[in-house]
């Protein structure tokens, strides 16, 4: 492919980087000469070898839950990240916004320079040292407590080198602030337990999961985590699953996996856990500890019959709910965003009492001491932006956080920047906050900088540089020690180190001590670098219950005004609070479930809508008591028809190309005001009004439902403890008699004899894969995967809207129910190619294009295909992609990867031009691979899960196994067997390679 | 047996009146010829800039929506194909048939076949994404040592066509070598030596009669079958495939049927105007018409039977995915374009049972303007409506073709006419020769009539 | 096939008037005459009396040839670089009918075509023509040494040649 | 209608001709290697070389392959080290041509033009000659640590002297083989491994 390109292909990805490699970092980009040059480092950098990719082991900063990384280096840049296997947090595993820390790596829109704003309000380049000469000077004179530094959630060296560095400049004003700040939950934890921290939750350990609107799948805390246990405990093996039941008034995409969705009305979920407590204590179904005694007024107060009237919810559910949750190890959780309204605290507070009546509190939900570097409540950014607007900030420092746009416009922080006369920014990205700034210094990505994170107590993860910076851009922590020295005097006698790598050395220094490790420093550090850091099992707290835990006000629920729908702002499970926004591939992931990309929508029951005169596309006006915005209407039954939903992220002004202008910031409808919690309330109460525009949404979805298809088989835990797992299938199968199939096969037979000419002939392996439905989550991040993986282009919302995205692993959400008072239920289904032995495509093929491979594959050879598309009209799967345009053409507009970002294509997958289909194949790179390798190893035969194929890798739940069919033993083709097996339209003799296990639902008998 | 007018026999034309007449129609052509040839051009151009910027930009600039990936392109590529077949089987089928009344309709007829699959041959090239590569598809020695996949319908279609096209105008051409040689002896100047040239030295001699006639023969008799087997080989593009709404095993013949059909009523189309351009009244009647008009009806009455069997087998298969294809076809989202192919197709051509409107060429030209009509919009329906529903219910897709795609196919009509108004003006387009072949030769005695 | 071009050029324009002259004519015993006529006509063909065209042979031959070709074509370039589309054997036999069918048909009339352009070539005749025996009219030239071209003129008209004329 | 006959059938013998014409397969995969005979004697580079008249590329610096792989028979893997680890056959570092350099061939004006490279710390731009098309992969250490089928009993260099030509005897080094497609399966045929698609082009 990529005859025509000037620069996108391999080759020249190769002879750029001999550059860089050599020292001298100008990126020429795109613009390479015609005549192709082989260019040699000028010295051999370390553990490089060309073609050949090194592992560096580092740490996630795209949210707080702190993943292990590897990153896969290929001659100098960094190709691909995974997790890292090792780390206790992930296990190897990664959700999609990990998958895209890439795109913010080698970001068109970064900051590539300092930069400093001008009289006229624009900013033009500016050298470092006369940057942070600036600064110095600003700073110099005398300590003040008018210099304050806002950081987004640090956790390790960093985190102290601000604080250490502002007391420097005689100042405490440091402000950490998280815009997903879990505030209800802190708060609670201090009100019930007395702890000022958060929880961590064992869903492995819990065989029964409650969840009061927590997306623990999503965006709550560490989902990457949740997912591993929850997969582990919730998926079905040998007859046993855990049962999942979800709370909340939305259906989110975590509650697509529950087995029992409960919608109480919006802001009384609170009363709903303080009613199965009360079930709890009052029918002593739990060993409850002694002092509960405490709350038992509070508990009394909920009888389930009363509390019925307020939340919807019947009081012989709760009662149920009550038995369940007791029947074995349990864990309740409430939602950090999902149901932060007013009373989330109280929500909170309730849940934390549940946990503890059940004695879950120790065991499935365990405090492990505090972490270091906490991020301050919301309430405390309000009283910084009050301190700024009354004129007592002189200098503000900005790193790691975008308050412009990440909190709600009343709070008027914009404003108040404009009275502070010396504003910095360490942003990597132009983002809304960095623009109102006087000085942009923009730090270097997580990918290039040391640093640590102390994901949670216990571990210590490093981060380091896996290659040379791609801009001109220096670590934050150095640029602060730079100014130290450069102001000189007293700020510089309390920070001695010259290099914040120096920095962090001590500070590992010091753990190496804590930890109680006397081997040299050297051996300790290169073993951390090299595992990824530092981990120790944390001890776990006792918990009581704390003077003020009776004190709850049980009544204290959020009602909704009259006459208005309840508004749930909930954080996108793509762009996370908006720092995703400017990440193509997480723009164009199709949100679990709506499957809508690049756009903001508004989910509104279908009722609702059919009331309101709303259809989907319509564009809809959503007015609060603080603002209007527009978005897009998308009818979803999963919703209780008094709520509407937005996801957060959009709107943005600034933050580079494909952020801005697209969609609307939900966060406009919120009140600024803090909850009594101290954090933002994403519940409030708004009308819609249809405007009478439409437009088509960028949604991957086609239909909603599977029409009875059997795309995506469910079969309930009772059918299968009867021995019926093969299921709901079958709506025209008549039974085939077995002479007839007795003929079938022996043609069969006939038919697989006469392939085997040339290289068909001998031993080969059949590539399979097994999906298991049970476990998958819909959580999508194999498809950013797939995409890192596999040079996938993205193409636009424009291009969406045509169906054109070209995502060779989607994952397709089927709504089941929900109609004439059937319960609602969602299933996902993760769709690529099947690899079918039968292929439909491949004989359609008039220039072998399509093919089959010896090893059972659906070869696509890229550079032969002509582009008839038949093999896509003949696919019954539709998972075959063309290239409507030249997305690997800087010329073109559609151009999917300017210049550097086109640093992150995998230099051992073509890149596909204009005009051809392409499609998944195994990730066939990584089979030939470890075929290269095993070869190399004069091995004939590689063993079951050598080769990882992107998909699974990533897998946060283990849904995804691949291996060889050929070989019985292989986990596989033990899965294959399985009697929850089924081939996705296998009616049709296409006879799939991939092999789906049934969803399974743990329904309640009766 | 028939001959060319009953009604007048009185005045039936003499040989040299034929060949009179007959050889006014190549005269001076008028303003309003280069009017309409220079508009034609036009669109044409408009077409083939269309195109180009589709190479440049890509097939993204026609309306493709996935799963919808052939759209207006193969859908004209069909119509043109099935344009394509009424020729061959006036000439060759009717010819083996004897039946006289082709003599004066088989050499526009003949003419629109080659041209018409000029045309559809453009399409297929059109469609590709890359149609640089595009020779790929014949198996010609090459330096990677590939062949190509017989066992795709594309092939077949390749070779197919191919043949068709070769065929066809190989036909085309026999037929005009005694008709050039008729033209020459009238031509003066340039004229005169294009004829004597394209006439390949023809004189009617005993010995060239003799071979003539049994080579116009064996090539009729291998004609024929090709006729058939190259739009059931078009139709096995679909109907080999597992398309809901393609895989049926009715498709060959219900689209050679319905090839005839469109072709039919393109002829009728071409005949109408050409008929008073070309003042040959004389020689292409109301008789012609109607018996034109007969095999619309027939093949009409075919093309509606397939309808309702298409029906029928998908509600009898019980196959879920054909029966919602159906469903969807008829009531979905594209019910305009299927009702207007069945009122097109299948209920307006029930009037021809009328003998009024058999022999009212008015009504007869407007009704196959509504044939062509309908026709293309039954490969859309096949086409597109089938490929916008098939299994999988979440890759399901609406298509709309673009702006590029419209222009395409104006400019494929305009590429059509074009060849159509250069050969009528420069080639017989009623057959000189077997116009006369009908009229007994004049004798001395006269024969026992 | 003659070298000699002179002869006696009639015209008629009665096709009864010149199926007799041919017949006077094989019945003196001349057969090196070339009969020109605007449409083939059978009565004129039977006076003439050739044999069927060899012409059959071609097609028949082509068609074989195009058949075995298409097989042929299609099973050598399969097994050529085998690779297995769909499960299906290498070479398909089935699927080629369709290769062999359209092979067939395309050698068998460019054969066909081939065998018309031969023996046209052939059997060509040299000798007098007029535009006039493609419009309306039937000419018959016989090719005849100088000393019988008055016996031959003689005997065209007196079958009813409108015009004849001695060409040498 | 002699004539035309004559130039129908002639067009058609014609098209046949160029049809057989086409027809013929590619070159062979495996031209012949350098004469064994000359292996015997210790083989002597020529000293001066005129540029101008050889085949390939001019090189920014006229590295001699003759004297450093056929005279002195270094080892291929001496400069190209990662030819058996790694798809790529690797490029010496210019730190690599140093460590000889520093004080061989001193006089050499192509040595003084390393060692201006070498001062200024600039990498030397090498003209690629032997360039696959993106699509195609090329793992050099399969073909190298290859024992199949003629490669057998293959030193190092002549396995890589199979595609690069008689590399020994090149002063300048120039593109031996075609590195077409066809070229590729002639000998992957004639060695009997695997032809299928996936192998070369993913």
């Amino acid at each position: 492919m990529a005859e025509n390109s000037n620069g996108m292909n391999r080759r020249k990805f190769l002879t750029v980087l001999g550059v860089t490699g050599g020292g001298a970092a100008a990126l020429s980009g795109c613009s390479s000469d015609s005549v192709e040059k082989l260019i040699p480092y000028l010295v051999p950098p370390e553990n490089q070898v060309p073609g050949v990719a090194t592992w560096y082991a580092s740490t996630c900063r795209e949210c707080p839950a702190g993943c292990g990384l590897h990153v896969r280096v290929r001659e100098g840049r960094a190709v691909k990240v995974e997790g890292n296997p090792d780390h206790p947090v992930n296990a190897g595993r990664l959700c999609a916004r990990g998958q895209a820390s890439l795109q913010g790596l080698y970001n068109p829109d970064r900051v590539r320079q300092p930069l400093s704003r001008t009289a006229d309000g624009k900013f033009e380049p500016i050298a470092w040292e006369d940057a942070i000469a600036q600064v110095a000077e600003r700073l110099g004179g005398s300590p003040s407590d008018g210099v304050r530094f806002l950081t987004g959630h640090e956790a390790g060296s960093f985190d102290r080198l601000v604080d250490e560095w502002l007391a420097a400049f005689g100042s405490r004003g440091r402000v950490a602030f998280e815009p997903l700040g879990y505030e209800a939950l802190r708060h609670a934890n201090r009100t019930v337990f007395g702890i000022d921290g958060l929880a961590r939750h064992d869903f492995a350990a819990a065989d029964y999961v409650l969840s009061f609107g927590a997306d623990f799948l999503d965006t709550w805390l560490s989902p990457v985590e949740h997912a591993r246990g929850f997969g582990a405990r919730h998926g079905y093996r040998d007859g046993h699953m855990g049962r999942y039941v979800h709370v909340e008034p939305r259906l989110s995409m975590t509650a697509m996996s529950a087995d029992e969705w409960v919608a109480p009305r919006p802001g009384s979920e609170g009363l709903l856990a303080l009613s199965v407590a009360h079930v709890i204590v009052r029918d002593g179904l739990a060993s409850t500890p002694a002092d509960v005694h405490r709350v038992r007024p509070l508990l009394d107060r909920h009888v389930p019959e009363t509390v019925a009237a307020e939340t919807g919810v019947p009081a012989d559910t709760v009662a149920r709910l009550a038995r369940e949750f007791t029947a074995g190890p349990s864990v309740a959780l409430a939602g950090g965003m999902g149901i932060q309204h007013a009373a989330a605290h109280v929500t909170a507070a309730a849940v934390n009492l549940l946990n503890y009546v059940a004695g879950n509190v120790g065991r499935t939900v365990r405090f492990e001491g505090t972490p270091t570097g906490r991020p301050a409540p919301y309430s405390r950014l309000v009283e910084l932006t009050s301190d700024m607007k009354g004129g007592a900030v002189r200098a503000l420092f900005m790193h790691g956080a975008n308050p412009v746009h990440g909190t709600p416009p009343g709070l008027g922080f914009r404003d108040a920047m404009q009275a502070v006369p010396f504003k910095v920014s360490f942003a990597r990205f132009m983002d809304e906050t960095a623009q109102a700034c006087d000085l942009v210094l923009p730090d270097h990505d997580p990918l290039e900088q040391w640093n640590d994170f102390e994901t949670r107590p216990g571990v210590h993860a490093l981060q380091q540089p896996v290659m040379q910076p791609v801009f001109d851009t220096r670590a934050t922590g150095d640029v602060l020690l730079q100014v130290t020295a450069r102001v000189g005097g007293p700020a510089s006698a309390r920070l001695t180190v010259t290099s914040f790598k120096d920095y962090l050395q001590r500070s590992w220094a010091a753990l190496q001590a804590r930890v109680g490790d006397r081997r040299p420093f050297a051996t300790f550090w290169t073993e951390a670098l090299q595992r990824g850091g530092v981990w120790r099992e944390p001890s776990t707290q006792r918990v009581t219950l704390a003077a003020s835990a009776g004190s709850l006000e049980g009544s204290s629920t959020w009602r909704l005004p009259e006459g208005r729908l309840a508004l749930i702002a909930y954080p996108s499970s793509a762009l996370y609070d908006g720092r995703g926004a400017n990440r193509p591939w997480l723009q164009e992931l199709p949100d679990p479930v709506t499957k809508t990309t690049w756009t903001t929508w508004v989910e509104i029951h279908p009722e609702t809508g059919a009331e309101l005169g709303i259809a989907e596309g319509d564009v809809v006006e959503i007015a609060s008591d603080m603002a209007t915005i527009r978005a897009q209407a998308y009818l979803y039954p999963g919703l209780r028809r008094d709520t509407v939903a937005v996801p957060m992220g959009q709107g943005h002004t600034a933050f580079g190309r494909y952020a801005e202008g697209r969609g609307a910031n939900v966060l406009h409808l919120l009140d600024a005001e803090p909850t009594a919690f101290g954090g933002v309330a994403t519940y409030t109460g708004v009308t819609l009004r249809a405007t009478g525009e439409h437009a088509p949404l960028p949604k991957t979805e086609g239909k909603p439902r599977q029409m009875g298809r059997g795309i995506a088989q469910m079969v309930t835990l009772e059918e299968l403890a009867r021995g019926e797992g093969h299921g709901e299938h079958g709506a025209h199968a008549a039974p085939v008699p077995e002479r007839i199939e007795e003929i079938l096969d022996h043609w069969q037979e006939g038919q697989d004899e006469a392939t085997k000419y040339g290289a068909y002939e001998g031993e080969h392996p059949r590539w399979g894969m097994a999906v298991d439905l049970s476990r998958c989550t819909g959580c999508s991040a194999c498809v950013t995967a797939c995409y890192a993986e596999n040079n996938i282009a993205t193409v636009g919302p424009e291009s969406v809207r045509r169906g054109r995205e070209m995502s060779w692993l989607r994952i397709e959400r089927y709504f089941e129910g929900g109609e004439n008072g059937e319960p609602f239920e969602a299933r996902v289904l993760p769709m690529l190619c099947q690899q079918c032995g039968s292929a439909p495509c491949e004989t359609v093929c008039p220039v072998f294009a399509a093919y089959h491979t010896p090893d059972g594959l659906n070869g696509q050879i890229y550079n032969r295909c002509v582009g008839t598309r038949y093999c896509s009209n003949n696919c019954p799967y539709k998972v075959r992609y063309f290239n409507w345009f030249d997305y690997q053409e800087p010329a073109d507009p559609t151009f999917a990867w300017p210049e550097p970002l086109h640093w992150l294509l995998n230099p051992d997958v073509t890149v596909r031009s204009k005009g051809v289909m392409e499609k998944c194949t195994f990730c066939v790179q990584r089979i030939r691979d470890k075929q290269n390798q095993a070869k190399l190893e004069d091995r004939d035969r590689l063993a079951d899960g050598e080769v990882l194929t992107a998909c699974q890798q990533t897998c946060p739940s283990d849904a995804i196994v691949f291996g060889d069919l050929n070989d019985p033993n292989s986990r596989v083709s033990a899965l294959a067997r399985e009697t929850r097996g089924y081939h996705a339209l296998g009616e049709l003799n296409t006879r799939p390679a991939v092999t789906y296990l049934k969803k399974v639902r743990n329904l309640v008998e009766g | 047996m028939a001959t060319i007018a009953r009604e007048d026999q009185i005045t039936r034309p003499t040989y040299q009146e034929i060949t009179r007449d007959i050889t006014a129609t190549l005269g001076r052509p008028s303003r309003g010829y280069y009017v309409l040839l220079g508009f034609v051009l036009v669109v044409l151009a408009i077409g083939a800039a269309a195109l180009l910027y589709q190479i440049r930009f890509g097939l993204g600039v026609a309306g493709y929506t996935p799963p919808v990936m052939w759209g207006v392109y193969i859908t004209t590529f069909v119509f043109w194909v099935g344009i394509a077949h009424s020729g061959t089987l006036i000439s060759a089928i009717l010819y083996l048939f004897r039946s006289a009344w082709r003599t004066s309709v088989y050499r526009t007829a003949e003419a629109m076949t080659v041209f018409a699959v000029m045309t559809a041959g453009l399409f297929p090239v059109i469609h590709v994404g890359r149609l640089w590569y595009a020779y790929w598809l014949f198996p010609y020695p090459n330096q990677r040592q590939l062949w190509v996949n017989f066992k795709s319908p594309l092939l077949w279609d390749v070779f197919a066509v191919s043949t068709y096209f070769t065929v066809s105008t190989l036909f085309l051409i026999v037929g005009l070598v005694p008709d050039l040689a008729a033209v020459r002896e009238k031509a003066t100047g340039w004229r005169r030596k294009l004829y004597e040239i394209t006439s390949l030295g023809w004189r009617g001699t005993d010995q060239q009669w003799r071979h003539y006639t049994r080579a116009y023969l064996y090539l009729a008799a291998l004609a024929a079958p090709l006729v058939l087997s190259v739009h059931s080989v078009v139709s096995w593009d679909f109907a080999m495939s597992i398309v809901p709404g393609w895989h049926a095993t009715i498709f060959a013949p219900y689209f050679v049927a319905g090839a005839i059909y469109s072709g039919v009523a393109m002829v009728v189309t071409l005949l109408v105007p050409l008929r008073k351009v070309f003042r040959v009244q004389r020689y292409i009647t109301v008789e012609h018409f109607e018996n034109l008009a007969k095999l619309l009806l027939l093949t009409g009455l075919i093309v509606g039977y397939a309808y309702a069997v298409e029906y029928f087998m998908a509600w009898y298969s019980g196959s879920p995915y054909e029966r919602a294809a159906f469903w969807n076809r008829a009531f979905g989202d594209y019910w305009w374009a299927t009702w207007t192919m069945i009122l097109c197709n299948g209920v307006l051509p029930l009037i021809l049972f009328f003998r009024k409107v058999r022999q009212s060429i008015p009504a007869l030209f407007v009704l196959s303007l509504f044939v062509n009509l309908g026709m293309w919009f039954e490969r859309f329906v096949i086409i597109v409506v089938s490929l916008s529903f098939e299994y999988e219910p979440y890759a399901m897709g609406h298509y709309t073709p673009s702006w590029v795609e419209w222009a395409i196919l104006a400019g494929s009509f305009a590429w059509f006419f074009m060849w159509f108004l250069l050969f009528a003006k420069n080639f017989p387009t009623v057959s000189i020769t077997e116009v006369k072949e009908i009229i007994p030769m004049p004798r001395k005695q006269r024969a026992h009539s | 096939m003659s070298t000699m071009t002179g002869g006696v050029l009639a015209s008629y324009r009665f096709v009864d008037a010149a199926s007799g002259a041919i017949r006077t004519l094989k019945a003196e015993g001349i057969r090196d005459f070339t009969v020109y006529t605007p449409v083939p006509n059978v009565e004129i063909a039977q006076a003439v009396g050739h044999r069927v065209s060899p012409v059959r042979l071609w097609t028949l031959l082509g068609g074989l040839l195009g058949c075995a070709s298409g097989f042929a074509l299609t099973l050598w370039m399969s097994f050529d670089w085998p690779l297995v589309v769909g499960g299906k054997p290498i070479g398909s036999v089935i699927p080629y009918v369709v290769i062999a069918f359209e092979l067939t048909i395309l050698f068998g009339a460019g054969a066909t075509i081939l065998g018309l352009i031969f023996h046209s070539w052939r059997n060509r005749q040299m000798g007098a023509y007029e535009g006039r025996f493609t419009d309306d009219h039937i000419g018959i030239f016989v090719r005849c040494p100088t000393e019988r071209r008055a016996e031959v003129e003689a005997l065209l008209r007196a079958a009813g040649a409108e015009e004849v004329r001695v060409e040498s | 209608m002699t004539r035309r006959a004559l130039a129908a059938v002639g067009t058609l013998t014609a098209l046949a001709a160029v049809v057989a014409f086409v027809t013929t397969r590619p070159e062979s995969a495996l031209r012949a290697q350098a004469d064994p005979a000359q292996d015997q004697a210790p083989y002597k580079a020529p000293v001066d070389v005129d540029t101008a008249g050889l085949p390939g590329p001019v090189q920014p610096i006229l590295y001699r392959h003759d004297v450093h792989a056929g005279e002195y028979q270094m080892d291929c893997r001496y400069c190209h080290f990662a030819v058996e680890v790694s798809s790529s056959a690797g490029l010496p570092t210019v730190s690599q041509c140093m460590g000889c350099h520093i004080i061989a061939g001193a006089a050499n004006p192509e040595v003084q033009k390393l060692r201006e490279y070498w001062n200024e710390r600039r990498p030397i731009e090498w003209a690629e000659i032997h360039v696959l098309s993106p699509f195609v992969r090329f793992p050099h250490s399969r073909h190298v640590q290859s024992e199949e089928g003629s490669f057998k009993d293959l030193e190092i260099v002549e396995k890589c002297e199979t595609c690069h030509g008689p590399i020994r005897r090149m002063p300048q080094v120039y593109q031996h083989a075609s590195l077409k497609m066809g070229w590729c399966i002639t000998c992957h045929e004639k060695e009997d491994v695997s032809t299928d698609c996936t192998v070369c082009h993913y």
